[in-house]
């Protein structure tokens, strides 16, 4: 299995397209909330944290579908159902590759744009933190959505619908971390509940997703 | 004759066909005599005036809207383990039914919210949560719309189902969780049965429910003998072009 | 090694076939024949285990089926060699050096698959069937876009290779093989219109 | 009709939106029950 998350990197690095696509979203959500909200500095401190974690999780939304779709179209996913590798496996690497792709960058860059955001300095490690904690389970519910919406004709747009609902408790747990760390409330709460439902979500969803996996494969 | 017989789509039709237009009546009754009571022959109440009688929509709603749910997923694993059409199709029918209970009780939970929390929509942890379910219920809806093939689209919604399932049970504790520190929500009794509420509210309450709770039946018997019957003509299109 | 028996299929929840019944020894093959949409796809993935029989069973050792269909799985933007190497690691087998001058690939080993032709690419495909080592092959058309000469290659290959060391194939094909293989029409097998077992049976 | 007080408004939106909503469903219903049995009836006789 660790060949198909190598492969899948592989291809990422090659194509090019993964990294920047994200990264380059990413960036611009999160430059273009000033505009809309406007420059003063009072207002944008408390809600960067909010601000970074919604662009981040809009950002992993975004490559969601490609996750199974070029796989499906050149028959690969068919080869993988009848070799020697569980569905469960491949979810897994799947979602891990996706994180790597997107969830890391993301998560490395977020501080760099706190700073057009005027977030307060005690959160840039909160932030790093939940984000590194909180990414991979967005990878992994986002796998799942897109084995539920692989090979349906405009399955991006009921991806993102499926999936946005599952992302919330990530989300609320993500935030109200930097919230705390960065108003030194206690943070642990949050982030152990964060982290709780990642380690969930890789405990119960490879089992999901193998499963609408090969229903979709019949 | 095991109870699974009941469920196969030519008896189902048979046995709903009479209890279709009974239920609508009991459920017209219920309701009526529910609303009307409550309505016209309740006292105000001290701290909320008149808006008490907002209760007898919001609760039932919301009481319907978690029930319809649970309906659903029983039916999703239903049709996982023993492959019955009618649970699949009974699910497909109560999704749409419990997404209006879900914006009746989000409209006049935020229409309540007005004089009682000066505002009409605030992140009260109820409030969200009916919201995340609305949302829960319109991934529910699109994804069976998206599929031809009705195996393969009752599959894949039974699976929605119950990950959806788990998941909102987790976003109910999340928002309980991030909302306590802005605003405490109010002494309104939660939408689940377990209520302090003096009993000259109690039975028309009782009566909304149950009326609540029959119209609901009613629904979902209908809709899905027209998911049964819209099927039979796929069913049958799809044989007369084979032959 | 590879028995089924009173197979029945569907397509789309439409039986296509029933009653199909055949067994092979190690080191024999079975051409299915058929016009297109008989079902001889629908045959093969439920052989392979892709998708459930509605009537009958298929037997055949645990791990060692394979099916491939002319979607071969190849990635345009790895090079032959990663291609066949990542299939190999897959089913933790090495890359054999003879299955380059088999298929034909020598002189590509180190071109992207997406600078192929469709011809290489298939060979490529075929190739890979080599690597993954699997004694059950189902195969949908693998001859389609060849060259006479890659055909004669592949069916060399099928038979002293593959066939010769025991394994069984069941091919779906139109053109002649010839490997020495019994036919199998499955016209005689087409489920009647109003066969049971399909998805819409209970709403009939 | 009950003495309903500065609330009135409030109180009567909500039952006007409730009845309007659990009019749409019921009606929609009804309505598309009445369709697909047509269309069926028509099939059956063929």
């Amino acid at each position: 299995m660790i060949a198909l998350l190598r492969r899948d990197l592989a291809l990422a690095l090659r194509a090019g397209g993964g990294f920047g696509l994200g990264l380059a979203f990413f960036l611009i959500v999160v430059l273009l909330v000033p505009f809309g909200v406007g420059p003063d500095r009072t207002i944008l401190q408390p809600i960067a944290p909010g601000i970074l974690w919604v662009a981040a999780l809009l950002a992993a939304l975004l490559s969601l579908d490609r996750i199974f779709a070029l796989d499906h179209e050149d028959g690969s996913l068919t080869l993988l159902a009848t070799a020697p590798v569980p569905m469960e496996g491949v979810a897994v690497m799947k979602a891990l590759a996706h994180w790597i792709t997107t969830g890391l960058p993301l998560t490395l860059v977020a501080p760099l744009l706190g700073f057009f955001l005027n977030m307060a300095p005690a959160a840039y490690p909160w932030l790093l933190l939940s984000l590194a904690l909180g990414t991979p389970a967005l990878s992994m519910i986002g796998t799942f959505g897109a084995a539920l919406t692989v090979g349906l004709r405009r399955g991006g747009l009921l991806l993102s619908l499926l999936v946005l609902p599952l992302y919330i408790p990530t989300l609320l747990f993500g935030a109200e971390a930097v919230r705390r760390g960065a108003e030194a409330t206690g943070a642990q709460a949050p982030l152990m509940l964060l982290a709780a439902v990642t380690l969930g979500t890789f405990a119960a969803l490879p089992f999901a997703t193998a499963t609408v996996l090969r229903i979709n494969l019949r | 004759m095991s109870i699974w017989e009941y469920s196969n789509p030519k008896k189902f039709m048979d046995w709903t066909a009479p209890v279709v237009p009974w239920t609508f009546g009991l459920a017209a009754l219920a309701c009526g005599a529910g609303l009307v009571w409550g309505f016209f022959l309740t006292p105000e109440a001290d701290k909320f005036g008149s808006t008490v009688k907002i209760i007898y929509l919001h609760v039932p709603a919301a009481l319907m809207a978690i029930n319809a749910w649970f309906m659903m997923l029983v039916a999703s694993l239903i049709w996982v383990i023993r492959r019955h059409h009618v649970s699949a199709l009974a699910a497909r029918a109560a999704a749409p039914v419990g997404m209006v209970m879900t914006v009746i009780a989000l409209v006049t939970g935020a229409i309540w919210g007005m004089p009682t929390w000066g505002t009409y929509w605030v992140w009260d942890p109820r409030l969200t949560s009916f919201m995340i379910l609305f949302l829960f219920y319109l991934g529910y809806i699109a994804l069976w719309e998206a599929i031809e093939d009705p195996d393969t689209a009752a599959d894949l919604t039974s699976v929605l189902c119950v990950v959806g399932s788990v998941f909102a049970i987790l976003s109910r504790y999340a928002v309980r969780f991030w909302n306590q520190g802005l605003h405490q929500g109010t002494s309104v009794p939660v939408a689940t049965g377990g209520r302090t509420v003096s009993d000259v509210y109690f039975v028309p309450l009782v009566l909304c429910m149950v009326g609540f709770g029959l119209l609901f039946l009613a629904l979902v018997l209908l809709r899905t003998r027209t998911e049964i019957r819209a099927r039979r003509i796929r069913a049958l299109t799809a044989r007369a072009h084979r032959a | 090694m590879l028995r089924a028996t009173d197979l029945a299929c569907a397509r789309g929840g439409v039986p296509v076939l029933e009653g199909v019944s055949f067994s092979l020894a190690p080191g024999e093959a079975l051409i299915l024949r058929g016009p297109n949409g008989v079902g001889k796809t629908t045959l093969l993935r439920t052989l392979a285990g892709l998708q459930p029989p509605i009537a009958g069973s298929v037997d055949f050792a645990e791990g060692t089926g394979a099916y491939a269909s002319h979607a071969d799985g190849i990635k345009a933007a790895l090079t032959v060699t990663e291609n066949l190497a990542f299939w190999a690691r897959i089913h933790d087998r090495p890359v054999p050096e003879a299955v380059f001058g088999a298929f034909d690939l020598s002189d590509l080993r180190d071109r992207l698959a997406g600078t192929l032709s469709a011809g290489q690419k298939r060979r490529l495909g075929l190739a890979r069937l080599e690597v993954i080592g699997r004694a059950v092959l189902f195969l949908d058309e693998p001859t389609v876009s060849l060259d006479a000469f890659s055909v004669k290659m592949f069916a060399r290959w099928m038979r002293e290779v593959h066939l010769g060391q025991g394994g069984c194939a069941v091919i779906a094909t139109h053109i002649d093989l010839g490997l020495d293989a019994p036919d199998l029409n499955l016209s005689p097998f087409v489920a009647a219109p109003d066969a049971g077992g399909g998805a819409d049976e209970a709403f009939l | 009709m009950p003495e309903l007080g500065e609330y009135a408004v409030y109180v009567l939106t909500s039952y006007a939106a409730t009845l309007v909503l659990l009019a749409a469903i019921v009606g929609l219903s009804v309505r598309r029950s009445r369709r697909v049995k047509r269309t069926l009836q028509e099939i059956e006789r063929g």
